[in-house]
């Protein structure tokens, strides 16, 4: 398909723990269309991260394998040369911690300059400058001329997260990874940032990728989402889908969990326990069976896959359909110690 | 941190094996066969020059001979003679077992004040830590070596005791710098505040929560400044300002060496004595090098 | 940035003070004192009770020591009984010497430092880095003294390819280019010896420097910007890690210092260590305190410099 | 008579500087903060980073020293206490934000939770091992876990330890510090379930700091909303989140993403309006040092920092 940006076919990260390898990313496939944000939610070692610095190249000791499809490339197994001249330029990341983000040493100028002048080097010094400058305005900095001669350490979170998205976007990339851009930042500050890629997303024309914990975030932001548990997508579907007709128990409970106005100061009906550690992912069956042991053996699929149960609409494992939540569960006793 | 290694620490964390700085520690050692065989190595030398020295006549080795200077190894002198006619290989046996004494004795002594130092400055900050650490640099800035000299040229009644203490005095700042920083570091952290909300005492928090915190890094750090130690020693008496005459150590047996004879013609007097205080040193110094492998996470093994 | 460095300066006055206190208190401690060299059994006691009221030795200690301050200043380190000449003068003759053996070891620090700390820490795990590891280990363990005497041992005597004491050849004229051959001939063993024990730290510490920095987030953030390889270490990891290592110059001067010594003994090599020791031996106690002194401020202003030049290197320091 | 009530507390942080590194300024983390909590009830103290919220509760319970104010616990004067701290710490415990770093890593968890009762309660061995274990089996971890260390727990898991410590000596209001705002979402939501049942078990009153409206409406009763060590706006929850008057509460408010994609746009234009109506009439809102007025009632229960009539 020609609106197709990126094509991700059975991609497995493994780490190495000891002398075993580990799948943190296990079988996942997905595409990024052009112009649309794909969040990819999920809680902390769902693998989630570990899939963007896949897509971008920055593991340095993980095992990669499958496909990631860019243009006429497999991102898998691209050289570094190649690597340089499509990172930064064709991709661009935004990270989650900016106040470690950028060199402590180097004036904001410079490094949003170097981003400009590693994929140009036909600009002049002073062309160059003029560019960066307009970056600097463009994701809403005021005085940019005199934060160009800033260290990182004078400015504000907020600030400094501006110039990481600076440096993402100086080149207009066709590809936006953004690994929990708000997560360090405060409320006020998360909308502003959020509202930000907003807009440089319908003023750049690249598809972006949503790493995030928040679904808060993934209502504001996203096109589609995919769902991700112990290293695998358990359901993909578009946003507004996800939050009226959510099927897969993990991502229903997922919803539960967040305090809103509706449901005032009602209990959160939710699933104990939490994603289980990289060594002791289950490898087989359905990953979730373990902790809804209410639901009966035979509504799992032996090896789940995902599901088309409505266009667009994926799930993985047969037991959505037989799902509930316990009635008269006592929280916090059940399985806090599984 | 790069994203590995974020993902591997969490793993390390959830692994279920007990906190026990000791163990940990004890584990490195086992693991590495280097450290454990400069252990093994420590060991064998320690127990041999104790039984050596207990075995050997004392007054004999001291014991001046002037017919028999300056002479070359032989059945009855394993390591010949020094300029006075005692026995060298004597000296060294007897020398190792004062070196290493001393050594784990000034350790001991200058941990205990720089513990004591750092946990007081770093547990209570502000005020109290700015006077210890006034303290503190003014000692650090002191000259080390020729300070050590003065003392021991002028302290009237010069013995292995005022030697030691000398020593002492100028030699617990590192210990202190570290405990106070880390000090520093622990103090900031919620259990220490959880335990004061508890209604558990300044003092009680400091020895029971605080200071097993540090414990592993204290052992890392007092086993690196005793290999240190034993090498300041040696060099002190290598320049006749250690132990007193009477008293041989393996520096002494190095100062022979100032003299361009022995140096030249005589090695077994003096060479016998450099390979061990270095043996001695290096293994001590493998063994606190696995220790601070081991309790810093990012360079353990495996 | 001016503000943190005249605060380090005043910070250091009180340091100087208590050092001066101390060195005087130490001085006073001594047996005998500015009379004892001078002591001819001829002499009536009451003479020498008199010259002592008139050199000012009976005073209250305050006095006494506002007096040997006021003559610091003066440049007056007092006599030397042994030497039989003014202390400042002594040390004036030895002071060079050891000035160059400092530098020219200084420079050898650097020389091996740099690139084997930048070696082991990008190539970090690999047979280079053990090697290097390796390296440091042992120079951590080996006491200068010990490597000092081996080494004279065996370049001095053994091979006798460096004269084994003074520092110079005698008979040369001053200013003649074989003297100043003789000079850095005398001068390179003692360095050398110095210099390969005393980089081991800054080897170590650029190595760990190099491999902390490799791992911090915004090393990614140049990756992510599609910065070749070579471009991220050169530009992020080893500027970020060797500005540190230019500021230790003030405390490699001040980890010299001790080292200075046992090498100026062990190659009769003739600078201030050496006259410490002789000083201290004869109990030339006006020679060895002056010499403590200077050092002590040698210190002090050693790491003065480091913690400017740091504060000049390191924007988060200079801005405030 | 209400359990805590807090009278214009101020704390400062003195700012070293200058050449002689003496005192030129102080950071005022708290600048003239009252409130009152009514018995079995939980009181909301919300900001951002840096707005003192912290720092009002940790100098509440005595670990920031208190510059000037007063603190009543049950009608008795805490403020500063230092001899008669112990019964004071019997009835008032702090939950901590961090997980990791509130349980001491070298200490088992029997350690742990026994250490407030080892300090106030002369208990045999056996008894006291006993009561730790029925306080496991009441935060939901099995007996056994007494011999583990912390190390071997999840977050969440921590965080009960946490409580367990927190509950043993039944006190009776608990300071909780961004008790979830390091875990995980669904954690976050067992945590707080939790949280509810064992207020109404024991009784407890809460004093629950967080920079989380979402979780401060799901919990509190009565909340405060603090900007730069000031109160902005103070009032029931519904009050709050119904008919915010203070412009920094609007922005707070505003903020909050919603989980509604649909009324996505309708967010942002709210967003924005909110952002215009703060940059047009920041003046109304606050003093010439950026701070917020005093607060003036609106409604007997509603307050809100707004400059003197008149």
């Amino acid at each position: 398909m020609a609106d197709k940006l990126i094509e991700i076919n059975h991609l497995k990260t493994s780490f190495r723990i000891g002398d075993d390898y580990y799948a943190a990313v296990d079988d996942v496939s997905l595409s990024l269309n052009k112009n649309e944000v794909l969040a990819i939610v999920g809680e902390s070692g769902c693998g989630k991260s570990a899939l963007a610095f896949s897509i971008m190249g920055l593991h340095n000791r993980a095992k990669i394998e499958g496909e990631i499809l860019y243009r006429n490339y497999n991102l898998v197994d691209v050289d570094e040369s190649t690597w340089s001249k499509l990172r930064g330029k064709n991709l661009g990341m935004i990270f989650q911690d900016p106040l470690t983000a950028l060199n402590p040493l180097m004036t904001v100028g410079a490094q949003i300059s170097e981003a400009l002048f590693l994929h140009n080097r036909k600009l002049s010094n002073e062309e160059r400058k003029a560019k960066v400058i307009e970056l600097i305005e463009k994701v809403g900095i005021p005085r940019p001329e005199h934060v160009y001669m800033q260290y990182p350490h004078e400015l504000s979170g907020g600030m400094r997260q501006r110039v990481v998205i600076a440096i993402a976007i100086a080149n207009d990339p066709e590809v936006l990874i953004a690994d929990e851009p708000t997560t360090a930042l405060d409320a006020t500050i998360q909308s502003q940032i959020l509202d930000l890629i907003r807009e440089l997303k319908e003023s750049m024309n690249a598809g972006i990728v949503l790493i995030t914990h928040d679904l808060g975030v993934v209502a504001e932001m996203a096109d589609r989402v995919a769902v991700m548990y112990a290293g695998q997508i358990v359901e993909i579907v578009d946003v507004h889908r996800l939050f009226e007709n959510p099927l897969h128990p993990y991502t229903r409970s997922l919803l539960n969990s967040i305090p809103n106005a509706e449901k005032g100061q009602e209990k959160l009906h939710v699933i104990q326990g939490i994603v289980p550690a990289l060594q002791n992912l289950p490898r087989e069956g359905c990953r979730f069976k373990d902790r809804i042991p209410w639901i009966d053996e035979s509504a799992h699929e032996t090896t789940p896959e995902l599901h088309e149960v409505a266009p667009g609409h994926f799930v993985r494992c047969t037991c959505y359909k037989q799902f509930h939540f316990p009635n008269e569960m006592k929280e916090g006793q059940a399985h806090a110690n599984s | 941190m790069s994203k590995d290694v974020v993902i591997m620490s969490e793993q390390i964390e959830e692994s279920h094996e007990s906190p026990s700085g000791l163990k940990v520690l004890w584990r490195e050692i086992i693991r590495d066969k280097l450290a454990l065989s400069s252990l093994i190595l420590l060991i064998v030398i320690s127990i041999g020059v104790i039984i050596g020295s207990a075995i050997l006549d004392y007054d004999e080795v001291t014991k001046v001979d002037l017919f028999n200077t300056h002479a070359p190894p032989s059945s009855e002198n394993w390591l010949g003679t020094d300029y006075g006619g005692r026995d060298v290989f004597g000296q060294l046996i007897i020398g190792t077992r004062n070196s290493l004494a001393i050594g784990v004795l000034v350790t001991l002594m200058s941990g205990f004040i720089g513990i004591l130092f750092g946990l007081i400055a770093g547990y209570f900050g502000g005020t109290i830590d700015n006077i210890f650490m006034r303290i503190l640099d003014f000692f650090l800035i002191l000259p080390f070596l020729m300070i050590v000299i003065i003392f021991v040229a002028i302290v009237p009644k010069y013995s292995i005791i005022s030697f030691s203490l000398i020593m002492t005095a100028f030699l617990w700042m590192g210990t202190a710098r570290l405990v106070r920083s880390k000090a520093l570091q622990e103090r900031e952290l919620d259990y220490v505040n959880a335990a004061k909300t508890l209604g558990t005492s300044n003092l009680k928090i400091m020895l029971t929560h605080v200071l097993p915190n540090l414990s592993s890094i204290i052992i890392v750090n007092m086993t690196l400044s005793l290999a240190g130690n034993i090498g300041i020693e040696s060099g002190l008496s290598f320049l006749g300002f250690g132990f007193p005459e009477s008293t041989p150590s393996l520096g002494t047996l190095l100062s022979y060496a100032t003299n361009p004879q022995t140096l030249e013609y005589r090695w077994w007097i003096w060479l016998p004595a450099a390979i061990l205080i270095l043996i001695l040193m290096l293994s001590v110094r493998n063994v606190g090098e696995a220790f601070k492998r081991a309790t810093d996470a990012r360079q353990r093994r495996g | 940035m001016w503000k943190f460095t005249v605060r380090r300066i005043l910070i250091m006055i009180p340091q100087i003070i208590l050092l001066s206190v101390l060195i005087f208190i130490l001085a006073k401690m001594m047996p005998g004192d500015a009379l004892s060299g001078l002591i001819d059994p001829n002499i009536d006691p009451d003479t020498i009770e008199e010259k002592r009221e008139q050199l000012g030795l009976n005073d209250p200690w305050h006095i006494q020591y506002v007096n040997w301050v006021k003559d610091l200043f003066q440049g007056d380190l007092g006599m030397s009984f042994f030497y039989k000449m003014p202390v400042t003068e002594l040390i004036g003759q030895r002071i060079v010497n050891t000035f160059w053996l400092g530098l020219a070891t200084l420079i050898l620090v650097y020389l091996i430092a740099v690139p084997l700390g930048i070696i082991s820490g990008r190539y970090n795990n690999t047979w280079a880095d053990q090697l290097i590891t390796g390296y440091t280990y042992i120079g951590f363990a080996t006491p200068t003294f010990i490597f000092g005497l081996v080494m004279l041992w065996i370049f001095g005597f053994y091979f006798g390819w460096f004269p084994t004491g003074g520092s110079v050849t005698p008979g040369l004229e001053p200013g003649t280019m074989e003297y100043v051959l003789s000079k850095i001939n005398h001068l390179l063993l003692p360095a050398i010896s110095l210099a390969l024990i005393g980089t081991v730290s800054t080897v170590q510490y650029l190595r760990n420097e190099i491999i902390d920095v490799k791992q911090q987030d915004f090393i990614l953030t140049a990756r992510a910007k599609g910065a070749p390889e070579s471009r991220v270490y050169n530009r992020h990891i080893l500027r970020n890690s060797l500005l540190p290592i230019a500021a230790f110059f003030g405390y490699e001067i001040v980890g010299l210092i001790g080292g200075t010594i046992f090498i100026e003994m062990i190659f009769s090599y003739p600078g201030m260590g050496q006259l410490f020791m002789e000083s201290i031996v004869a109990r030339d106690y006006s020679v060895a305190t002056s010499l403590v002194l200077l050092y002590g401020i040698a210190t002090i202003i050693g790491t003065l410099l480091s913690d400017i030049i740091l504060s000049i290197v390191d924007p988060r320091i200079r801005i405030k | 008579m209400p359990i805590l009530k807090v009278e214009n507390l101020k704390v400062h942080f003195p700012i070293k500087g200058g050449i002689f590194g003496r005192t030129v300024d102080y950071v005022k983390a708290v600048d003239g903060v009252s409130l009152e909590i009514e018995k079995g009830t939980t009181y909301g103290l919300v900001g951002e980073s840096g707005s003192g919220k912290t720092t009002t509760g940790r100098a509440i319970i005595g670990l920031n020293k208190i510059t000037s104010g007063k603190v009543y616990f049950e009608g008795k004067e805490v403020t500063n206490l230092r001899r008669s701290r112990a019964s004071f710490h019997r009835d008032v415990q702090m939950i901590f934000q961090d997980p990791y770093s509130s349980l001491n890593p070298k200490k088992r968890v029997l350690d742990i939770v026994a250490e407030p009762l080892r300090n106030f309660e002369k208990m045999s061995r056996s008894e006291e091992k006993k009561r730790v274990e029925e306080l496991l089996e009441l935060v939901g971890l099995s007996p056994e876990s007494i011999v583990k260390y912390p190390h071997q727990f999840s977050g969440g898991q921590r965080q009960r330890i946490g409580i367990a410590r927190a509950i043993a000596l039944k006190p009776k209001l608990i300071i909780a510090d961004e008790p979830v705002s390091a875990l995980d979402v669904s954690v976050q939501a067992q945590v707080l379930n939790f949280m509810q049942e064992i207020q109404k078990e024991l009784d407890l009153t809460f004093l629950f700091i967080s920079h989380d409206l979402g979780v401060i409406r799901h919990m509190c009763n009565q909340i405060g909303i603090m900007y730069r060590g000031r109160f902005v706006e103070e009032g029931l929850t519904e009050d709050i989140f119904n008919n915010p008057q203070h412009i920094y509460t609007k922005r707070l408010v505003a903020a909050i993403p919603n989980i509604d994609p649909s009324k996505r746009e309708e967010s942002l234009q709210f967003r924005k309006e909110v952002d215009h109506e703060y940059k047009q009439s920041y003046a109304n809102y606050f003093d010439e040092d950026g701070l917020a007025y005093n607060l003036q009632p609106i409604s007997e229960t509603h307050f809100v920092a707004l400059p003197e009539k008149g």
